[in-house]
């Protein structure tokens, strides 16, 4: 019964197919993409590692192979992406924005197809299937023309990295004759003592689609956008599960291990994984200073995503058995709090009708579910022990000391430092502080929405006082990319190499400690609750004063030292420099493509080409 | 339960948390009372910025109505065990502004006062021996003015009103009491 | 700064150095906005005060222009009497526009009209609706009396000192 | 059995952080008053405050604003059961120092989000500031840290102490003395004392994160601190002077990085948020990274 491995692609295409008919009767469209998420789920259950399946499709009369190979990775993402996915759809059954689902049904069915494929032209057809469907998901959001914009940016780039991936596929068929991933990644290995430099070209163009579809550095211009402008309910599976995609290619790649195979090594790792490194160190560090400034909490939390996935890439970069354990742990910890977060944003700006943090404030009292579901989410993404963030951050450090990239190491925890201060900023701003009367009639989401926030929030507890089994899998994964998988002790326990963290510890810790503090707070001479407009105002009676509470309410300009302290760096952006070069550099890249003409291959070269002048042109823009 | 109030009456007596309302020209002589010269701190004495965290309301000196407003706003403001000491004579009969249109005379019609300090101005001496009266104050039970001011509420508001929200004239028959030429 | 005081008297009025860096100009109500804008294009460029007297027995207000020149280091003063009675005045506004503040707190405490302010609301004084309280003629002891109700019974023992009785 | 045993130690451990705590708090305010040529209070006088707010009535803004100011105590008192105090280390295979920090990090959530939610903007100019200067000390104390990892080739506290064992020459400080000297800079930091205080500023922002905290809720806040002491300074002796014997040598320890700290309080002014940020960046992180590099190459 290999053929389920069909059904998996198949079964949310035909979802897609009823959903699409249905799609003027918004309810039904969601149930059934609900449905055949929860359908989806069912037929993981049944699919197991190991599973493998071969086809051959006639197309127009050549034989194209497609085969599907289930390893422990695949079988890993498939889980965490289709429960995530359910969860998400479950909440949007109530959902009013316009996220279409026979879409999100496409790129589910990509989703399965990327995961479980062993063949070059599945993957990369799954990989354009999934690009589309998602660009097309990301119009509709709320700013129509802001959306659209970032859609046809979105566009370019994926077109961009669909060009660089079909020309690495293409060349390495014409080397190996094979679509297989595995037999050609048998083959990279085999070649890479003879040809490292050729073996590196070729894996560089595969890795340049995958940055693009993770947001790592060079390549991260799209996903603030994306992600801002997105329909809310869109952004959490844009953000959870498909900047994935991207750590899943690079974990097929990385592998070919190009150590002890004459290359040159720094810090015992090969130069490249080096600079993979600091790739993903720059980018950590890069999403948490632009985070800081945002007004919009979409593209703050965009910013915040950028930094994790340069956490994960650092630390699989590394490609020691903590590195890998900790990338793959930090991906789902990272799907787990972020999709968390958005699905919370999602239910805060469609319940506040914005989505600009200097307009909001004071919704605690309205919606307390979302707020502590949200609470416990930063805490998380802050790494705070014993919720679920807190094991991979650790781990990370610990892979990176091992390797004594201490540098990497103090900008990797600035950027955690950092994190607490954008996620603090977020916090305030939405939920804390003065409540304005615009809100009066704020309500707490649908019974719906509390189900999956409960949920979310005890996901977010359990995964973290049990650890365990999370690194279970991400152990077998470790196993079977060629790597000592660390010791899990226990359910409770992250092990790591320096020392062990027992998490049911801690928690008891904090719930004995929290029943003390509340016996103490309770045994003491009695509080009375006052209203907003009783606060310290120097004397001041707020009413006299012509006091409001959006007056009254901090928000705009929250870390302005830090600006201060940031400000020659943004200078250089206001600089004409990078425009200039920019500019400079898409003229002589035009002027270039008009002399040579003819040949498809060059012309594939040159889409490369137009894409590093497109990434510049994005940058500074 | 009445040696638990004794206690606590022990422990609020040692560490007054002090609140200076400085718009009077008192003010000048809390910086030498607080300083190295008197040192008001070895009696517990620290002064703090906001009336959630006090413990005294230290008026020092005359208030106008204008003031009198966010004095009694800001005494409203503080938990319950809070005291008011009256510094300088301007608390207790107006002062030098005993004729004047636009300072109160006598600040215990508005707020209770636990304490006052007479003089104009008070030394800082003088201040401090206030703290040490209104801790035995404290000791024995008697400080209680933020009793009286619950108990009194209507009283006290109907004094605050009649200075606060005036909505006719004050003289009825001016030309009977102005002087003109 | 005889210079000036000449030009003034020059001018048909009636101008008196009082010292050697200040001198003072009395102005018919009328010429007061020609008198201060021409005082203002010599080089007084800085308004300082406008003040108010109350001559109570003329049955006159007098207004009093503070004027400097950073210049020349003098301060001119500039004065003008205008009639008790429904006392009002061109605002000078348009001259300098600092003057907003200053003739708003004469008109609260004094009572003059301002013509041409378009800020006379209350400034310091909350819901006063008594005659203003600087005038001459206004008894600030009966008021306090009337409104704080402090009588003398009530002072701890403390007595009121006695009144100093004017004239 | 077992499991009562440690929480009972565990409790022992917290009243244990909070007494030392209050009584250095105490001792502070008697030894800045002679150096400002005061008398000052009594060494005790903390106790007294703290016994004081909690017999007094006090004012709420609803559910997160108490929820938020208990979990500052909370999670410090949480925190401090891992650190090895002297002879007393109750959970030895568990004291992992990054784990302490970022427990910590939940006592700062906790209080920043309850006194934020009473929307009083001087409180959340306070957090503000506060986590700046956060992002300020965190950094140079980060690159120490990494140094002691790579330099003892452990994270943990316990087997931190024991590589020192041996004497005074085998001590942290003394090996690492320039990131010795940039973890104390950041201890200041992190104590909020002056010149780093900026947070608290009375006279700006009318004591930022304290403004609406009143009775018991100002109680948790001292507790919150005295513990917040005595964690900070006890990581410094484990990590830099070995450890201690036992408690008393531990708290004498504790106590001279304590009173360096004082002594740079009483005399200093403070610093701007930026300039205290950038002061920690130059000169911290500086002998931070030139002591990761020694300990590196």
């Amino acid at each position: 019964m290999n053929s389920n491995l069909i059904w998996l692609v198949f079964t949310p295409l035909i979802g897609s197919a009823i959903a699409a008919i249905l799609y003027n009767y918004k309810f039904l469209d969601r149930l059934i993409t609900f449905s055949t998420f929860a359908i989806t789920l069912f037929l993981v259950f049944g699919t197991h590692v190991g599973q493998t399946y071969s086809m051959n499709l006639n197309f127009m009369g050549r034989m194209i192979p497609l085969s599907w190979n289930v390893t422990h990775l695949s079988i890993f993402m498939l889980y965490i992406s289709i429960v995530f996915g359910t969860i998400l759809t479950f909440y949007s059954l109530m959902d009013r924005s316009r996220m279409k689902g026979f879409l999100l049904l496409l790129i589910l069915a990509a989703n399965n197809w990327i995961f479980t494929t062993n063949d070059m032209v599945g993957f990369f057809f799954a990989w354009e299937l999934m690009g589309w469907a998602s660009i097309v998901s990301v119009l509709g959001g709320r700013k129509e023309r802001k959306s659209r914009h970032a859609a046809l940016y979105y566009a370019l780039m994926s077109i961009g990295g669909s060009y660089s991936m079909f020309f690495g596929l293409f060349t390495l068929w014409r080397l190996t004759g094979s679509f297989s991933i595995s037999s050609n990644l048998a083959y990279l290995s085999s070649i890479v003592g003879v040809h490292p430099w050729w073996v590196l070209g070729i894996v560089s163009l595969f890795f340049v689609t995958f940055m693009i579809k993770a947001g790592i550095f060079p390549f991260h211009t799209w996903v603030p956008m994306a992600y801002a402008y997105a329909p809310d309910t869109f952004t959490p599976f844009l953000s959870a599960v498909m900047s994935k995609y991207g750590i899943y290619g690079m974990l097929l790649f990385l592998p070919i291990s190009l150590m002890e195979k004459g290359m040159p090594t720094v810090f015992g790792l090969p130069w490249v994984n080096y600079i993979f490194v600091w790739i993903g160190v720059i980018t950590a560090v890069l999403g948490t200073v632009l985070a800081f400034f945002q007004d919009d909490v979409k593209k703050l939390f965009a910013y915040s995503s950028l930094s994790n996935l340069g956490y994960i890439v650092a630390a699989i970069s590394l490609f020691t058995s903590v590195g890998v354990t900790a990338g793959i742990y930090h991906a789902f910890n990272h799907l787990l709090f972020k999709g968390a977060l958005f699905i919370t944003l999602a239910a805060v700006i469609s319940r506040s009708g914005t989505s600009k943090l200097s307009e909001m404030g004071g919704l605690w009292k309205k919606m307390p579910v979302t707020f502590f579901t949200f609470f416990i989410g930063i805490a998380s993404a802050a790494g705070i022990p014993p919720f679920n963030g807190f094991g991979s951050k650790w781990l990370i450090y610990q892979s990176m000391i091992k390797q004594h990239l201490l540098f990497a190491t103090i900008l990797l925890f600035l950027a955690s430092t950092g994190a607490f201060l954008y996620l603090f900023k977020a916090f305030h701003s939405i939920f804390l502080g003065q409540l304005s009367h615009n809100y009066d009639n704020v309500k707490e989401v649908p019974v719906i929405g509390q189900i999956v926030e409960y949920l979310l929030m005890f996901a977010m507890i359990f995964f973290g006082i049990q650890p365990g089994y999370i690194l279970r899998p991400v152990g077998l994964i470790v196993k079977s990319v060629g790597l000592n998988p660390l010791a899990v002790m226990g359910n409770g326990y992250v092990t790591g190499m320096f020392s062990n963290v027992d998490m049911p510890l801690i928690g008891w810790s904090l719930a004995i400690s929290f029943v003390f503090g509340f016996i103490l707070f309770f045994i003491s001479a009695k509080h009375k609750y006052v209203s907003q407009e009783d606060n310290y105002t120097a004397g001041q009676i707020p009413q006299d004063w012509g006091l409001t509470p959006e007056t009254y309410q901090f928000s705009w300009k929250f870390y302005e030292p830090m600006e201060k302290l940031f400000a020659p760096f943004y200078r250089i952006k206001i600089d004409g420099f990078f425009r200039g070069l920019g500019d400079w550099t898409r003229i002589t890249g035009s002027a270039v493509k008009q002399v040579f003409v003819g040949n498809a291959q060059i012309y594939t070269l040159f889409a490369v080409v137009g894409l590093i002048i497109l990434v510049i042109a994005g940058w500074v823009a | 339960m009445s040696e638990w109030k004794e206690l606590a009456d022990y422990f609020r007596g040692r560490s007054m948390w002090m609140l200076h309302y400085c718009t009077g020209c008192g003010a000048i002589e809390l910086p030498p009372t607080m300083t190295s010269r008197w040192d008001m701190e070895r009696f517990g004495v620290v002064p703090m910025a906001t009336p959630r965290q006090a413990d005294i309301l230290l008026i020092t000196g005359y208030l106008s109505i204008k003031s009198l407003k966010r004095v009694v706003y800001t005494y409203e403001q503080m938990s319950a065990p809070k005291w008011v000491l009256g510094f300088g004579s301007c608390t207790i009969n107006g002062g030098i502004y005993w004729d004047s249109y636009s300072v109160i005379k006598r600040l215990d019609k508005y707020i209770p006062v636990d304490l006052y300090i007479a003089g104009c101005m008070p030394r800082p001496e003088a201040i401090l021996d206030s703290f040490v009266k209104l801790r035995e104050l404290i000791k024995k039970g008697e400080a209680k003015g933020y009793e009286k001011y619950v108990k009194n509420f209507e009283w006290y508001k109907a004094n605050q009103d009649k200075v606060f929200r005036r909505t006719t004239p004050v003289l009825k028959k001016p030309e009977e009491v102005t002087k003109s030429a | 700064m005889l210079k000036h005081v000449e030009k003034l008297r020059g001018m048909g009025l009636e101008a008196n150095p009082l010292k050697d860096w200040e001198f003072e100009v009395s102005v018919p109500k009328e010429r007061v906005a020609e008198v201060l804008s021409y005082l203002k294009s010599t080089g007084f460029k800085a308004f300082i005060h406008l003040a108010c007297v109350d001559w109570i027995d003329e049955g006159e207000f007098e207004l009093v222009y503070n004027l400097e020149s950073y210049e020349d280091a003098l301060q001119a003063v500039v004065k003008t009497r205008i009639p008790r009675n429904n006392p009002t005045m061109e605002s000078m506004i348009s001259i300098w526009g600092l003057c907003q503040v200053y003739e708003r707190e004469v008109h609260e405490f004094f009572g003059i009209e301002f013509v041409g302010n378009p800020n006379l609301k209350p400034f310091f004084l909350e819901n006063w609706m008594d005659i203003p309280p600087l005038r001459k003629d206004f008894n600030t002891l009966v008021y306090s009396e009337e409104l704080f109700e402090f009588k003398e019974d009530e002072t701890h023992g403390i007595k009121a000192p006695k009144r100093i009785e004017h004239k | 059995m077992m499991f009562f045993l440690k929480l009972i130690q565990s409790i022992g451990v917290g009243a244990l952080s909070i007494s030392v705590g209050l009584l250095f708090m105490g001792i502070g305010r008697k030894i800045t008053a002679r150096i400002h040529r005061r008398y000052g209070p009594p060494a005790i006088q903390n106790f007294i405050d703290v016994f004081k707010l909690f017999s007094k009535n006090s004012i709420s803004h609803g559910f997160a604003y108490d929820l938020g100011i208990i979990a500052g105590t909370s999670a410090l008192l949480a925190a401090v059961v891992f650190l090895p105090v002297g002879q007393i280390n109750l959970f030895p295979a568990n004291s992992s120092l990054i784990m302490i920090l970022y427990l910590m990090t939940m006592a700062y959530l906790g209080m920043a989000m309850g006194v934020s939610s009473s929307g009083n903007p001087n409180a959340t100019i306070g957090i503000s500031r506060a986590l700046t200067m956060m992002m300020g000390y965190k950094v140079p104390f980060a690159a120490v840290i990494f140094s002691v990892y790579i330099f003892a080739r452990t994270g943990s506290l316990t087997n931190i102490i024991a590589a020192q064992s041996g004497g005074l020459l085998n001590w942290n400080m003394i090996r690492l003395p320039f990131g010795f000297i940039a973890a104390e800079i950041a201890l200041q930091g992190m104590l909020g004392e002056k010149p780093f205080d900026m947070a608290i500023a009375p006279a700006e922002i009318a004591s930022g994160p304290m403004v609406e905290m009143s009775g018991k809720y100002l109680g948790f806040g001292m507790l919150q601190h005295a513990v917040g002491i005595f964690l900070e300074t006890g990581i410094m002796v484990n990590l830099f002077m070995g450890g201690a014997p036992n408690v008393w040598i531990f708290v004498i320890k504790q106590f001279e990085l304590f009173f360096i700290a004082l002594l740079v309080n009483a005399i200093l002014p403070r610093f701007r948020v930026e300039e205290g940020v950038s002061f920690m960046w130059k000169i911290p992180l500086l002998l931070g990274v030139i002591q990761a590099l020694i300990v590196v190459l």
